[in-house]
């Protein structure tokens, strides 16, 4: 009543001053974006128009390394086909690359395909890399009907959405387990195993792809979850669980534990496993395949440990060569886990683009052709041939298994 | 039924969790003696006596594998180091985080929010300068079993936690109980107005006490990252479970950390062989949640004077 | 228990303590205190340090839970009495014991009159929905609350300093406002702590003047803590004195002044003060 | 020589000296953290390239400059003080006629309205997911730390109450309600879902001291996302809800249904604009009721609060229960404006990031709680698509944990200081008062 009147008048002042602040900040960000999209134009460096094609994926964050496999292998592949020395020959448009960072994250993702989207340029995107980011994003893209070719989210129930612009050039996790499964009962001739999941989304849903079919194939299965800890970027689980699960685990008398998760988690498992006196086969999946898991656990007790991937190994295959030193040579580093993939995204994309082109005139290509191309598209890539299914999973399950050598390399042990 | 299939294994391994949170709590029941606040940013001593241990080590520990008397040296070269940097860390975290606002009188709030940050500050800051990918330390010692009780091997890395513990928790509690520096902190614990009237220089006492709780945690860091590495995250959890314990104990009780350390570390391990793991974390800050709903002072009360 | 029995012998009694004992761990702070209030009553307990006095007041205001022994209160003269043991200082005060505190506890950041009214609101039923949507109940209450914290201000004689805030007010006028706030809450009884200690003459003539209109013009029986002898002797009609947690003395003044165990006590605790 | 080097040293002591060193301890901190990264496996390469390079020279010139402008404010702190004060008084005096006031209000809220139409998609999505909707929950936290003076560090938990309350009345979790409601009609049952899990919590928590109940919330925190990512039967565990509804209108013949993706920004900014006023509004009059008054007393005083009659559980709980509520309204809006709900996002960081966003604006402040929260959000999504090379996204927290603790020894009362609490930090520098409520009740003063 008597200090009341004095309080909102200075309130309203401050809010006055500084929301118009804010206002015109805003303002100047979204000039400064607006500014950056660029049409369809006619490039004095290349032939034809330009259209972008976007990658999608964390380049920062705990996950970045991941996300740079995959973007230096797009920009390759935009480089190589601008460059007009590439598989499709001089291309009757320019190319232009960008990338966007979404830390692997559904929270900023949603804002990352918008600026995608609002890039009137980009034609198609590579990626989300993640599967989290990419349920997310996908409304967006898809209600701009945008196509995304992603690399790496094995979610399964990314292609149950109905998203008409959603494409993967892996199979999803409900083809991984399964065939992980059959690997372990076939090849190793297992008859007990104890599957232990990470409790993150990826692992989950592997574990549970992988447990019936191994129960089908006769074996004992036992399962725990330990999820991923503060140490790794994943959790939120502590390290001291870990020897105490690894006991459980000793104790249950399992063969072969088949961890679904990602590397950090597992080499702190794998170490717990083999100091509780565990001896049995060590397995686990795409998310393991990394070399840090072996300087995480040390090569000791990496040492014969069995992993999984839908992705290949190129460093071994001869016809990868010039894309394995090219890509060496960009992003000075050697490629890892799925950077053939994405790779083979980019450049399916490209050929879709490139008959687009041929049929009705480089200034034809649009998104919802793009879009259209890619659901008929059979292009043979570097790790797979690649041809999607009507929901946008790619047709055929392609598993390789990789081993971890006495030595701490990991290598390609053959098709799972 | 399924508790009893690896009970003593699960035993075994909470006691050495416990240890490690016990003297991790000893920093918590320390600073809240002195200070009446919890010190948030602990868990990130507790980091940085990890990283501590673990650069100097690298540089020590060549590729070769240690053994026998060279392992006891480098495993107290190891502590060490950590008890030094966590004492560095909580000594600057003190002067730039607490100090000015102490200074000022500020509410506790205001302690509580700028300790909060202080956490964020440093273990990012050691994300940025170290790497955010977990680090091993390289081996000291051959870990291998020592002997076994009911059939449950206890490994050479649970003795060296033991008697790591043991022994500075019983220094502690000598030094606390009988050097100049423990009076000073147990008067400042009782009544800092009057132990200022009588001449205790405040803002020594609690810099010293701050010093006291770094060099266990930095030691407790390295302790903790032998099997499991050093990763610029690792703080954040078992600094809430330390804190637990130490409430658990009775906070400002330094006996009562070391209680409530070992029943925590034993009680959260035990129900794992009947749940999910991913339950074992709810075990704990159930148990936290539990004790301040019906006994907010712990098993053994609160107080520091009182039980040093 | 028939009505009569109970309610006839209390009628004029407001509050009625029997037996109480406290003790914190190994100390035993108030040990089978009893003592009797009459309705409109001014009276007074004194006693050395550490004699108990402020431990009774915070038994009566539910601060503090003794052990044994029974608080009868009886705000309303056609109602039974009430026990106030086991009740939340927030009860207690709803019973209509209010009380201020022996250094005084206002709150600072707030203004004169913002204090006062956080204590006449405290009979008040405006919640979080009524304060929202301003219902017409809401806005009548905060006019009537308006209306009685300038009342209550003007009597004890802050109308002036409304909107000043109370940490910048003298020392004086500190502990005038603590009692026009405890008064906010529509007490029966009033508890004043040493409300003169460290005020000046003309504070304390200030004082007495508004503890005395608080006796007679709004009826309110008081329960004094006092070290002053000099306001005791001249407002209190009975007085008790506390000993080491026990009663020594009861009666008038003149009576308790003359009481060979006070003087003994009194002159105990001079020696002790100047020897701490 | 040697008077001079005492002289040295007792000016080094001294409030300038040590001002001095303040500053160039910040300048050097700033240095490292603007600095490169450190490198796998070579520790002190971040440390050697951030200080034994050039650039650390300018960043010490920077500090000796702020050092000799601060130094020349504070000799003349006195005599420019009032022209300032006055300055200031004279800009806002025109806002004292009622009139201008809701002019400027109503003129705000127009600004406000066309903002959307002004910026680029990208920044209609940061604005609505990223800036209201933390605007929303820094208000909802503002009630529960700064006017009732309680760290909830578990607030978020709420928030994920709220969103999957969205879930589970649009039928898109495993455990199917009786029946599927509109958003419209989810967001009173989600409050009332965050309400009663506040009570629940906060019932036993709350008569706990202050910095206890800190570590319990966080506790609670970490339990309830526990709990949303492992119990998959009833939740959807950790693969998270995927095709939450949107919210549409069907009332007096009007239907409309809010659009998908990027076209979903520009009716979820009126939305979250409508909600942000209204929560403004309702604040507002809450802290200048009788309801806010307590607030101000228990935080203040909590015993003296108890003798004037107000019941202290009562009123905290309250307060814990409207922050609670608010956050799980934004938990309902984000959850059916993304469609996703990804459990292992509500972590205790964005709880410590709700509650910066409240402390760098003003705690128990409503513009200050309002424009902290958007300026530091509009700032983290200007730095994060500016890229610029001295700003790395992962070093966020590093910025903000340096930022919580200037604010704290600086200016704790926030940018926009609530006059209350500005007086109340004021008084307890004096010596007077708690300013919180997180002193044990019956400790002296």
């Amino acid at each position: 009543m008597l200090t009341k009147r004095t309080i909102p008048i200075r309130a309203t002042a401050v809010l006055g001053v500084v929301s118009i602040a804010v206002l015109g900040l805003s303002a100047c960000g979204s000039s400064k974006k607006a500014s950056s999209g660029s049409s369809p134009t006619t490039s004095s460096s290349g032939t034809g128009p330009t259209y972008t094609i976007a990658y999608e994926g964390p380049l920062s964050g705990g996950d970045a390394q991941l996300g740079l496999n995959m973007k230096y292998a797009v920009e390759l592949a935009v480089n190589q086909a601008n460059s007009g020395t590439s598989q499709f020959g001089k291309l009757p448009f320019t190319l232009k690359f960008t990338a966007a960072d979404d830390q692997g994250s559904g929270t900023i993702s949603p804002s990352v395909a918008t600026s995608l989207v609002d890039n009137s340029g980009v034609v198609a995107v590579v990626g989300p890399a993640f599967s989290g980011a990419t349920k997310a994003a996908e409304p967006t893209f898809s209600a701009a009907n945008l196509a995304t070719v992603t690399p790496s989210a094995t979610n399964p129930a990314l292609a149950t959405e109905g998203w008409g612009n959603f494409f993967r050039v892996v199979a999803d996790d409900n083809a991984q387990g399964p065939a992980d499964a059959d690997y372990m009962a076939d090849t190793l001739h297992l008859t007990s195993v104890y599957v232990v999941n990470d409790a993150s989304a990826y692992a989950v849903g592997l574990a549970g792809a992988f447990t019936p079919e191994a129960r089908a194939k006769g074996m004992k299965v036992t399962s725990q979850q330990v999820p991923g800890t503060t140490q790794c970027s994943e959790g939120t689980g502590s390290v001291t669980e870990y020897p105490a699960a690894a006991s459980v685990v000793k104790t249950s008398g399992a063969q072969a534990v088949f961890y679904a998760g990602y590397y950090c988690g597992f080499a702190d498992f794998a170490k717990a496993l083999r100091s509780a006196g565990f001896t049995g086969q060590l397995f686990s999946d795409d998310g393991s395949l990394d070399p840090h898991y072996v300087s995480g656990a040390g090569t000791s007790v990496a040492a014969g440990t069995l992993i999984s991937c839908p992705c290949q190994d190129l460093t071994t295959n001869p016809a990868a060569a010039s894309f394995v030193s090219q890509f060496k040579t960009l992003a000075g580093f050697a490629i890892g886990t799925y950077s053939g993939e994405a790779y083979d995204a980019t450049n399916t994309i490209i050929s879709v683009m490139k008959s687009i082109a041929a049929a009705s005139g480089a200034s034809s290509i649009t998104r919802a052709a793009v879009v259209a191309g890619l659901k008929t598209v059979t292009y043979t890539g570097l790790t797979k041939t690649i041809k999607f299914e009507s929901n946008g999973d790619i047709a055929g399950t392609a598993e390789y298994v990789y081993k971890v050598e006495p030595s701490g390399t990991i290598t390609e042990v053959g098709p799972a | 039924m399924c508790f009893t299939t690896n009970f003593w294994n699960l035993f075994i391994g909470g006691l050495a969790n416990g240890f490690i949170y016990a003297l991790i709590a000893l920093g918590y029941t320390l600073v809240y003696g002195v200070l009446r606040l919890i010190n948030f940013a602990h868990s990130e001593v507790f980091m940085s006596g990890a990283f501590g241990g673990l650069f100097v080590l690298q540089n020590v520990i060549g590729s070769k594998q240690p053994s026998g008397l060279a392992s006891v040296g480098l495993v107290v070269l190891g502590l060490a180091a950590g008890a030094v940097s966590g004492a560095a860390v909580a000594f600057l975290l003190e002067r730039v985080a607490y100090r000015p606002l102490r200074r000022r009188n500020a509410p506790r709030l205001a302690f509580l929010i700028s300790a909060i940050g202080a956490s964020y500050f440093l273990y990012n800051l050691a994300g940025k300068e170290f790497g955010r990918q977990p680090i091993s330390i390289p081996n000291a010692f051959t870990n291998g079993t020592v002997f076994t009780v009911f059939g449950a091997p206890v490994q050479t890395y649970y003795v060296i936690v033991a008697v790591v513990t043991l022994v500075l928790l019983v220094l502690i509690d000598r030094v606390v109980a009988l050097t100049r520096l423990g009076r000073g902190i147990r008067a400042v614990a009782q009544d800092a107005d009057t132990a200022s009237l009588m001449g205790v220089n405040i803002d020594r006492v609690i810099s010293q006490t701050f010093v006291i709780g770094g060099l266990l945690g930095g030691a407790a860091g390295f302790l903790y990252a032998i099997p499991t590495g050093v990763a610029y995250t690792m703080g954040f959890t078992p600094g809430i479970k330390a804190f637990t314990a130490a409430v658990l104990g009775g906070i400002g009780n330094i006996r009562g950390a070391m209680i409530g350390g070992l029943v925590l570390g034993v009680a959260e391990n035990l129900p794992v062989s009947c749940i999910q793991t991913s339950w074992r974390d709810v075990v704990a800050f159930g148990i936290l949640v539990l004790v301040l709903m019906f006994r907010p002072t712990g098993i053994l009360g609160e107080k520091l004077g009182r039980a040093a | 228990m028939s009505e009569a029995s109970t309610v006839a012998p209390n009628e004029d009694l407001i509050v009625s303590v029997s037996e109480v004992t406290l003790r914190f761990g190994g100390v035993t702070s108030l040990s089978d205190v009893s003592l009797d209030q009459r309705r409109g009553e001014i009276l007074s307990v004194i006693g050395p340090n550490g004699a108990g006095k402020t431990s009774l007041f915070n038994c009566l205001t539910g601060v503090y839970e003794p052990q044994e022994g029974s608080i009868q209160f009886c705000g309303d003269p056609h109602r039974e009495p009430v026990e106030v043991i086991g009740r939340r200082p927030n009860r207690v005060s709803r019973l209509g014991i209010a009380r201020t505190f022996q250094t005084s506890r206002l709150f600072n950041a707030l203004t004169t009159f913002e204090n006062v009214k956080i204590g006449v609101e405290s009979r008040q039923h405006t919640g979080p929905i009524g304060a929202v949507l301003r219902l017409p109940r809401t806005r009548r209450e905060e006019r009537e609350s308006d209306q009685r914290t300038l009342e209550l201000l003007e009597f004890v004689g802050l109308r002036a300093q409304a909107n000043t805030l109370s940490s910048a007010l003298a020392f004086g006028d500190q502990r005038r406002l603590e009692i026009a706030r405890a008064l906010g809450t529509e007490p029966s009884l009033l508890l004043l702590d040493e409300p003169a200690a460290g005020a000046n003459q003309s504070e304390k003539a200030e004082l007495e003047r508004v503890i005395r209109r608080v006796n007679s013009e709004l009826g309110i029986s008081v329960l004094l803590i006092e070290h002053d002898m000099r306001l005791v002797m001249s407002i209190a009609e009975r007085v008790v004195v506390l000993n080491f947690g026990e009663v020594i003395a009861t009666g008038t003044p003149a009576t308790v002044q003359r009481d060979k165990r006070v003087i003994e006590a009194y002159l105990g605790t001079t020696e002790d003060e100047e020897a701490g | 020589m040697k008077a001079r080097s005492d002289r040295l040293l007792v000016w080094s002591r001294g409030p300038d000296g040590r001002r001095l060193a303040g500053f160039t301890f910040g300048a050097l901190i700033l240095a490292l953290i603007t600095g490169p990264e450190g490198l796998e496996g070579n520790p002190t390469y971040g440390v050697i390239h951030s200080w034994l390079r050039p650039r650390v020279i300018a960043f010490i010139a920077a500090g000796v400059i702020a050092w000799f402008l601060s130094t020349f404010w504070v000799r003349n702190r006195d005599r420019w003080r009032p022209a300032v004060r006055e300055t200031w008084q004279g800009a806002i005096e025109p806002f004292s006629d009622r009139r201008v006031r809701w002019g400027s209000y109503v003129g705000l809220i127009a600004a406000a309205a066309l903002l959307p139409q002004v910026i680029s998609g990208t920044w209609q999505e940061i604005t609505v997911d990223q800036i209201g909707t933390y605007v929303l929950l820094a208000l909802g936290l503002n009630v529960v730390v700064g006017f009732a003076g309680l760290l909830d560090l578990g607030y978020i938990a709420f928030y994920l109450i709220g969103a999957y309350s969205a879930a589970y009345w649009t039928g898109v979790l495993p455990v199917h309600p009786p029946i599927v409601l509109n958003p419209f009609w989810v967001l009173p049952l989600a409050v009332l879902a965050a309400m009663a899990a506040g009570v629940i919590l906060g019932t036993p928590t709350l008569r706990l001291r202050g910095d206890y109940l800190a570590i319990v919330t966080l506790g609670f925190g970490e339990i309830i996302q526990i709990v949303a990512n492992t119990l998959g039967s009833v939740t959807g565990g950790a693969q998270g809800v995927i095709g939450i509804k949107r919210f549409s209108i069907n009332v007096f013949g009007i239907h409309y249904k809010f659009p998908v993706g990027a076209q979903a920004n520009v009716p979820y900014y009126y939305l979250l604009l409508v909600f942000v006023i209204v929560a403004l509004v309702v604040f507002h009059l809450l802290e200048n009721s009788r309801v806010g008054r307590a607030w101000t007393a228990i935080r203040e005083d909590e015993v003296a609060a108890e003798a004037c009659g107000i019941n202290p559980l009562k009123y905290k709980i309250m307060a814990f229960a409207i922050g609670a509520s608010t956050s799980g309204f934004a938990g309902v809006l984000f959850a059916s404006k993304i469609g996703f709900i990804d459990p292992t996002e509500f972590s205790v960081q964005m709880s410590i990031l709700v509650l910066i966003l409240v402390v760098f604006g003003g705690m128990g402040s409503l513009p200050g709680a309002l424009i902290g929260a958007a300026f530091l959000q509009w700032g983290q999504n200007f730095l994060r698509t500016s890229n610029y090379s001295w700003y790395n996204e992962q070093d966020l927290y590093v910025y903000f944990g340096a930022l919580v603790i200037v604010m704290m020894i600086f200016r704790p009362q926030g940018i926009i200081p609530s006059r209350r609490r500005s007086r109340e930090i004021g008084l307890a520098e004096q010596g007077i008062g708690t300013a919180d409520a997180l002193a044990p009740p019956g400790s002296p003063p």
